[in-house]
């Protein structure tokens, strides 16, 4: 490693013990995340490889990498701006004219704006080029109406980053158009939506009249599917270079260093089996950590990422199950009182939102065939015909 | 052996599936699952009353109907499909007990009031569970337990050792606490015995495979149900302009679920016939059908659930009642390794 | 069970045990094998369930479940009739003209005619419809030329069913016509193929100008596909209901039984292993046992069938590799002094086989999908295009 | 830890790959296979001369490069990936147990003629597997193992618990008798030793580890080949008028193949790193690459050959070969079981 990556470790390490929040866990209030934002940006670790240009910091990816690892053995209160770091932040600075960069980025990287992304509808999940939220020019801009789903951190959000349709004669990928759209607009109204482990991570987001100033507009008219392409790409690497790790963050009583400690190893069979759980997490740890010196070393992983996000989803699936299966009884019924009992329901509960979330198993072993590999494609009946004459959703 | 249904049992299949569909669909589970009681008494009592479900197998001289296992998957199956809730399965379990315990003044006393529908019973602990209880001076209990529907029922029939004991809750030295559990269909409760009288009602038996086999079937037909529903979602979703069910992606793994089910359909019916017929083999039968039955059943549910997509990970998707219903019982009557093991010996490896 | 079933499984059993050749495991030569099946017809076992009218015994399916069970003690010397009795002979009942009938299905029964299935081909394999070999017109009967693979008891082989392209202008399925073909016709040249085990089970079979008259053709000119679907059918349900059963045949060093007597079951870990076996094995063999009850209860299978071929595919699979994994290096290197030490090198080596043979597991797992769970079925390319057009085999 | 290949082992991947591609393609590794030898020794000396494959890791002082094990790890998966006939990884076992045991004067009589290919070496009992070698009077010894090219080998480096000797195997007292081997590209030979003469040199070491990560370099090479292969096939094989690489049920399953091979890499890296820069790491790495790599492999070497359809069941084609020395690979240090077991005990469990 150079000498410059060397000290700039040295420096991370410094301000983090001394900046970061101990003992953290949770995403904590908005207003210190905000406030933690504004402190990372002022010493330097804020869009570290982002062009100095916008507000990043100018440097690389390997710099990035090396703040990162050493950031891992906390956990920092950014959850709020995941979003807007991981994807829509991204987006802007490669897709957005210098007046949106300007706009919108250091605020960004300041903690000013928190940014949700607006890509997902119930009849569009998988396939999200068959949404169908539509936006119509009005005057010198454009009225969105529609219903987008599984939009984190939307109940907070100031921006969001929206896919809306604006010409349903053309193909289902050739009427799309990108905007950013003010969460506090008049129209928009955002609801939580439970998921299955009881939890409200997600919202669903409904339009109604809500106007989009044209210089909003990200890319061209009707090209909003190579825009959103764009931000699916830095969606799946940042949830397979998560902050959690495979081990599933600290704390995890379905990891492997959990269980050790609560199962019965005199048991070999269940030796055995945790022997089996150890070999697939340092299996993925491994592969991760050389993605990261691919990345480190100038090799952008690309597609390749989605494999690591395949095996994040089906080892956290894996764990869940196994742990539950190890633990019997006391697994699926605890006493409300005593702490932690109930962290392998929990985790049982959880588990499937990564095989569902940033695109199914499914999408992502045909990403992996079709671009890591280079197979066939799929014949596709849904790009030629105009979106109007499309089946989509759930029907008959 | 026979492994298939009798026009009667079709007919019994038919009467469930209608009752059940009409008295407890999703939305009235929803309902009472969010309930104080947990579950609805008036369709409950409907159940026990026009289809006599709780006493199906209480022998006909204590008012029940003397059906054997065959017919109680029947009813098992569906109930389980229709994620019943309520203490239908532990009142089962505990008429087990007492049918098996060859006590006849205990089947006297306690059978006719769950044929009737009105005695709400468990038995705790489930084999291959941990508990803690020991029979005292004077045949008191005491100890620590979990109990399905613990809270709601109106007898114990609890197990110390091989031994059981008839304990009224309600008397002395019965604290009941209710516990979070995964499943949100199914209540359970922790029950602590200080010294709690107790009335020794005969030896555990055959209970044991009698009460895997139960569950096994209530199993089968969760997981008949999450296949039929996902197979069902599969015809009317579409993605990329094509029904989810087109693409092999989705229809392998369907495939592989009906594979499941085939197998796991033959094994319930097997362990109802050794239940019934041959108790030679009951016992690699009841442990066949839990090593099978129940992780099929959850990888049945979870995959289901996956292949639902987003959907299913809401709350308001009915996939995750079932996923969790299906995790529960695959451990219900302790770790997926037990059944494995006593299998092991019971084949003399 | 009724009276008469009862009377047949003793009258059965007596037979068997006074006829049946003790302690045979291989097929044994081609005329005992012709001799048996004689003394089977007289004895009024052998077309149990077929019409009386063409040389069957006009009986049901029940007695022929009966007659199995009974026999699935013995290991009968009708290997070589296996194909004519699963595949050819029901297609000739099913689809031939009474004439044809008469000609061939009383030779069957009594052993005089070896048949073979003439379908497959090196571009055809489980995209049967794709084949090559043509059947053109001459005169009053027809010539043919091409070559078929995989074919089983063809160097033994009277006569074999064909299935051959008639019309290269019609779509793939709409050109193709069946012919009954006489083995030792000029032209006909069979040449052994060896498979990964070095076995020479199957063969190759080359027709250089064959003459085919046209008084063999079954069904219509270029009805063939609907005829192949018949047989295929035959022959799916052959396989699953097949006389190994599910243990893979006696003396199989895979199965659960011969492994718990030669593994270390004070192993917990594979005592586990074992029981895993076990449970498999337990539970297609009930599964088949359903579906012959079924059968014998006058419920007809059909594709479910296909389930139990996927399963035991699978099965002798993992069994195979499960057993290998467990005895260790033992098992890929022995002594070929010591009678048996390559069991489980044999069993992996034709382990595959049932996996290809008689359609892939993703053939069945399309068949399972298609028509037993009445999915939509995937869209097809090559359903309506010329059959000259078409794209088939390996091409870039 | 360093996971990546320097730009000098790219180049040496790069030259062992076109070599192999030259001296020993497919059609001479069956000529090879069907020979007597069971190898082609011209192809094998031109390996050793020109690229000095014989002497990758012995050190320069007795003729070798002085590699280590991230270059071996490279050279060992090109062998992998052409199932190279002959003994090289057997001599390349037998030199890792040299240099680690300790002895200089073993290694100055032995390793500059396995660095010069005039010799070829075994180690025999492989680490893991069963075998009966006992030390006599007089050093002379005595059992009955199983080497790894056995019959061709000059020089039997023999080890008897922790001790290692070398046997002249044209000396009195040895018998050797070629086994049938599943895999047909490389032989076996049983070894019988009645007071055969041995010199002893020192003791295993890190050996049995070594060998674990240099066994899992080859199983890498097996399994990108196996993948390579079928992922080129599903290109250009058609069915259905589709190419079969199109299909959800071909692609995604070779996915899967995908993601094993990034896991399996990942892991050969840390443990060629471990090897030569982390001895405290070695273990669990050594332990770890084989109960990942091993499994893994024939995984994928078997779902290579029923995804090339019937094709791959024939002689003529070489999937077989593939997976014949993907399971003799997997097994090749123990069942896979002691693998984990290892591993288990090193986590402490």
């Amino acid at each position: 490693m150079s000498t410059d990556l060397v000290e700039f470790r040295q420096r991370a390490r410094e301000w983090l013990a001394a900046n970061a929040p101990a003992g953290g866990t949770g995403p904590g209030s908005v207003a210190e995340a905000r406030a933690f934002m504004a402190k990372l940006y002022d010493a330097g670790f804020s869009g570290i490889s982002w062009p100095a240009e916008w507000g990043g910091q100018g440097l690389g990816q390997a710099e990035q990498r090396v703040f990162d690892e050493e950031a891992g053995a906390y956990t920092l209160p950014t959850y709020y701006f995941s979003i807007g770091l991981g994807m829509c932040g991204p987006t802007v600075v490669d897709l957005g004219t210098d007046e949106q960069r300007r706009r919108w980025v250091r605020r960004l990287l300041r903690g000013e704006d928190i940014w949700c992304q607006l890509f997902s509808e119930p009849n569009a999940g998988s396939d999200v080029a068959a949404l169908q939220t539509r936006a119509e020019r009005a005057g010198d801009g454009w009225v969105v109406n529609g219903q987008k789903v599984w939009t984190s951190v939307a109940q907070h959000a100031d921006l969001g980053l929206l896919l809306a349709r604006t010409d349903v004669d053309a193909p289902k990928h050739k009427g799309l158009t990108m905007f950013v759209i003010d969460m506090h607009a008049p129209g928009v109204t955002v609801r939580p939506l439970k998921d299955m482990s009881g939890r409200s991570n997600f919202n669903e987001i409904f339009f109604d009249d809500v106007h989009v100033p044209d210089e909003n507009r990200i890319g061209e008219v009707n090209d909003g599917w190579r825009c959103a392409v764009t931000t699916l790409l830095h969606e799946r690497l940042s949830i397979s270079g998560g902050v959690g790790g495979v081990a599933g963050g600290r704390g995890n009583p379905a990891s492997f260093e959990a269980l050790r400690a609560t199962c019965d190893t005199a048991d070999p069979v269940v030796r055995d089996a945790l022997v089996e759980l150890y070999v697939r997490e340092r299996a993925l740890e491994l592969f991760n950590a050389r993605l990261g010196q691919e990345t480190r070393a100038g090799i952008f992983p690309g597609a390749r990422g989605s494999a690591g996000k395949l095996l994040l989803a089906e080892l956290t699936q894996f764990r869940a199950d196994l742990a539950t299966s190890l633990a019997g009884p006391a697994a699926v019924a605890w006493d409300p009182e005593t702490e932690g009992a109930g962290g392998l329901a929990e985790a049982l509960s959880v588990a499937p939102g990564l095989a569902l979330g940033g695109g199914t198993n499914e999408i992502m072993r045909n990403i992996i065939g079709d671009r890591v590999l280079n197979l066939p494609p799929e014949p596709r009946a849904d790009k030629n015909v105009p979106f109007k004459d499309l089946k989509v959703g759930t029907q008959q | 052996m026979n492994l298939l249904l009798t026009p009667e049992q079709g007919e019994l299949r038919a009467a469930f599936r209608s009752f059940l569909r009409e008295a407890a669909p999703m939305a009235e589970v929803r309902r009472a699952m969010e309930s104080a009681d947990g579950y609805d008494r008036a369709a409950y009592a409907r159940l026990n009353g026009e289809l006599g479900l709780a006493g199906l197998i209480v022998p006909e001289e204590h008012g029940g109907a003397g059906a054997g296992f065959a017919d109680l998957a029947v009813a098992l199956e569906e109930t389980g499909a229709a994620l019943l809730p309520g203490p239908f399965l532990a009142t089962v379990f505990a008429a087990i007990a007492i049918r098996e315990s060859g006590d006849p003044a205990a089947a006297k006393e306690h059978l006719p009031g769950i044929a009737a529908g009105s005695t709400v019973a468990t038995l705790a602990p489930l084999p291959g569970t941990p508990a803690t209880v020991e029979a005292g001076p004077g045949g008191a209990l005491s100890g620590e337990l979990t109990a399905l529907n613990g809270a709601e029922a109106g007898l114990l029939v609890v197990a110390a050792g091989e031994r059981l004991y008839a304990v009224d809750p309600q008397a002395g030295g019965v604290t009941r606490t209710p516990l979070a559990t995964l499943d949100l269909t199914r209540r359970q409760a922790r029950v602590r015995l200080e010294a709690a009288p107790a009335r020794p009602i005969g030896t555990l038996g055959r209970t044991p495979d009698l009460v895997a086999v139960a569950l096994a079937a209530e199993q089968l037909g969760v997981l008949r149900r999450c296949l039929d529903t996902i197979v069902a979602y599969s015809k009317i979703r579409v993605t990329f302009g094509r029904y989810i069910g087109s693409y092999q992606g989705v229809k392998h793994k369907l495939a592989d679920m009906h594979c499941a089910l085939e197998q796991a359909e033959s094994i319930v019916r097997y362990a109802a016939w050794a239940a019934d017929e041959s108790p030679a083999d009951l016992p690699e039968a009841a442990a066949l059908a839990q090593a099978y039955v129940g992780p099929a059943c959850f990888r049945v549910a979870r995959d289901h659930l996956l292949l639902h997509g987003g959907i299913g990970y809401t709350w308001e998707h009915d996939a995750h009642l079932y996923y969790k219903r299906a995790k529960t019982d695959e451990v219900l009557l302790g770790p997926p390794r037990g059944h494995r093991a006593r299998l092991a010996g019971l084949l003399g490896l």
